[in-house]
């Protein structure tokens, strides 16, 4: 198996692209927001959702894991 | 590397499927019966794509020199057609009999209604019955927590032998009751969306390798048959052996279908053989 | 163009994917030290640097936008 | 639909490629001269390499129906060898005047050390003074925004035209100031890692489409030249006409690259015929 330096060096390019694709993606929502001129009541479920999953990203991770903890966020 | 690929809905793929399957090393597949995108109206339909399944499919897949092994179901979301299933499940026996069918699958559960709980226990009932393997699908995305747990708790009530079911599709969430329960496990590898390679590599590295089976997405949708060679080259390029591979992704499903006398695959391993003297 | 909603809905599953996968790698790192035993010093710059987009992403969307920051972040 | 693919390294992809491309619409293809993975030492590998990109490839390519056009170019990676790039640059005249060569490129910067900035001064100013086209590469990733910026610093000191040089790889960071500065801008999209066909669109949708050219990653690396058609169908699928694809895809490289009159293709307008009547 491989070791933690491995690991974040392995697959590094592909995460970072991920989350440019994100960005992409919210910053895409605004620019439709802005286009139309929608004036929207909230934000989207789905886009709450993303954002919760973000912070859990971000907190320290559960005995479970991050994945099981998304996985168990999705299925709200 | 000698490959078996568990679960290949073959009749929604090409010849070239087979072909780049069968030049990457993939010596058999098996083909449960699945959903086929719209709501199937009459019993006669499920005779003909068993039929199909069993007698046609293996016939395009020699041509591969692919070994080709099916199973027969009610997909869970046509269960909601109770006379349909009822009378459909009838046939079931005509089809174990055929020389390479292993038993019941994809069973399980979709939206987890009453009527999928109860098609899903009367297919598990007659398998048992028969002493027929069991293939059971749990639900995708948002659904899968609940419809797994859903699933475990019909199986529960029953008075099943776990070792001859698997529970497909299982994800972070869901493998660790299953197994604790000594059921097999399935992961499918999607391109995107749903499990990839890496997460299911992530799974083979935290619960070991036993009762345990990779297969690829594989139908009309969205799905390519080569993320289960992606899985493989994810799993060697993280340090295991060819023989860790092959014990997963060519052995496993041995051990599993195995335990139906049709499926006469055995388990290998690479030796080496007396060395080259220079 | 798409409106806000279209936007929202036409690849959410693809991004809730990607947050998978991302939690996915940072579980592996913590699976890779804690099977190596490993005491790391301090968080690798790259993990760091995840963290940081992460923060991006939570935060209201600068003039320029979240992609942009995010690549002026990651070419730091 | 109809494509120009105005950024190709035909010479690292596969007959099968050219096949695949000919049957999803491409009509034309324009190689930059690359790195080849290491760097050459001898100038003489440069001359026949130019001589493969204009010479043979064309062939190649009209097996296929696709018009064939290229550049030259010493990489930047290989401008650190100042005598190799001087050495190679007094060739350019001869390959100037083949009846496919469109200009220099892909000249630019990698690290962007002083080397490399001599050596994009001299490829641009031999362009100029020679009255042809220039395609600049800027550096990937974390070398992105420095590397760009270096680029149009460089050009600012020159007498050049504007709209005869084409900045390569923007990504949302660096479009700006190249657009502003007059430049054309190209977008290139990988299966990975770099900019995707979806923020290309977002790209597009923000810029507009003036000076603007797509073209996919197609080398001996990680890349797949279907990553342009699949920035066509993500285009598409917002809601974008035909006639507003055709514009991008292959009107918008027909106007860069027929500055030089040797690129001859025509911008074309998609016209309902006489109506079927009924």
């Amino acid at each position: 198996m491989l070791s933690p330096h491995q690991v974040v060096e392995k697959d590094y390019l592909e995460h970072r692209y991920m989350l440019l694709e994100i960005a992409a993606y919210l910053d895409r929502y605004d620019a439709a927001l802005q286009r139309t001129g929608e004036v929207p009541v909230g934000t989207p479920a789905k886009l709450k959702l993303l954002d919760q999953a973000l912070a859990v990203l971000r907190a320290p991770a559960s005995e479970k894991g991050r994945t099981y903890d998304l996985l168990e966020l999705f299925a709200k | 590397m000698q490959i078996i690929q568990p679960h290949y809905h073959a009749i929604a793929r090409t010849a070239q499927d087979y072909e780049r399957m069968a030049m990457s090393g993939v010596v058999a597949v098996a083909e449960p019966a699945f959903w086929a995108g719209f709501d199937r109206r009459y019993p006669e339909t499920f005779i003909d794509y068993f039929r199909q399944i069993s007698e046609f499919e293996p016939t395009r897949a020699a041509q591969y020199g692919i070994r080709h092994f099916c199973w027969v179901a009610v997909n869970p979301k046509e269960a909601e057609n109770v006379e349909l299933t009822n009378e459909v499940l009838k046939h079931f026996p005509e089809f174990f009999a055929k020389p390479t069918c292993l038993g019941v699958g994809e069973t399980g559960l979709h939206k987890a209604t009453k009527n999928e709980c109860d098609s899903l226990q009367a297919h598990v009932e007659l398998a048992m019955k028969h002493n027929q393997l069991v293939l059971i699908h749990t639900p995708h995305l948002a659904d899968k927590a609940h419809g797994t747990k859903k699933v475990l708790e019909v199986l529960a009530g029953l008075n099943v032998d776990p070792q001859r079911i698997w529970i497909d599709h299982v994800e972070e969430q869901t493998i660790g009751p299953c197994l604790d329960a000594g059921y097999w496990v399935g992961f499918t590898l999607y391109p995107i969306t749903k499990c990839s390679p890496r997460r299911a590599v992530d799974m083979i590295e935290k619960y070991g390798s036993e009762r345990l089976l990779v297969n690829s997405s594989a139908d009309w949708g969205p799905s390519d048959p080569f993320t289960l060679q992606q899985c493989i080259m994810e799993f060697r390029s993280r340090g295991h052996t060819v023989q860790e591979a092959i014990e997963v992704f060519h052995n496993n499903p041995c051990r599993f279908l195995g335990q139906n006398p049709k499926f006469d695959i055995q388990p290998i391993r690479i030796e080496v053989d007396a060395p080259v003297s220079v």
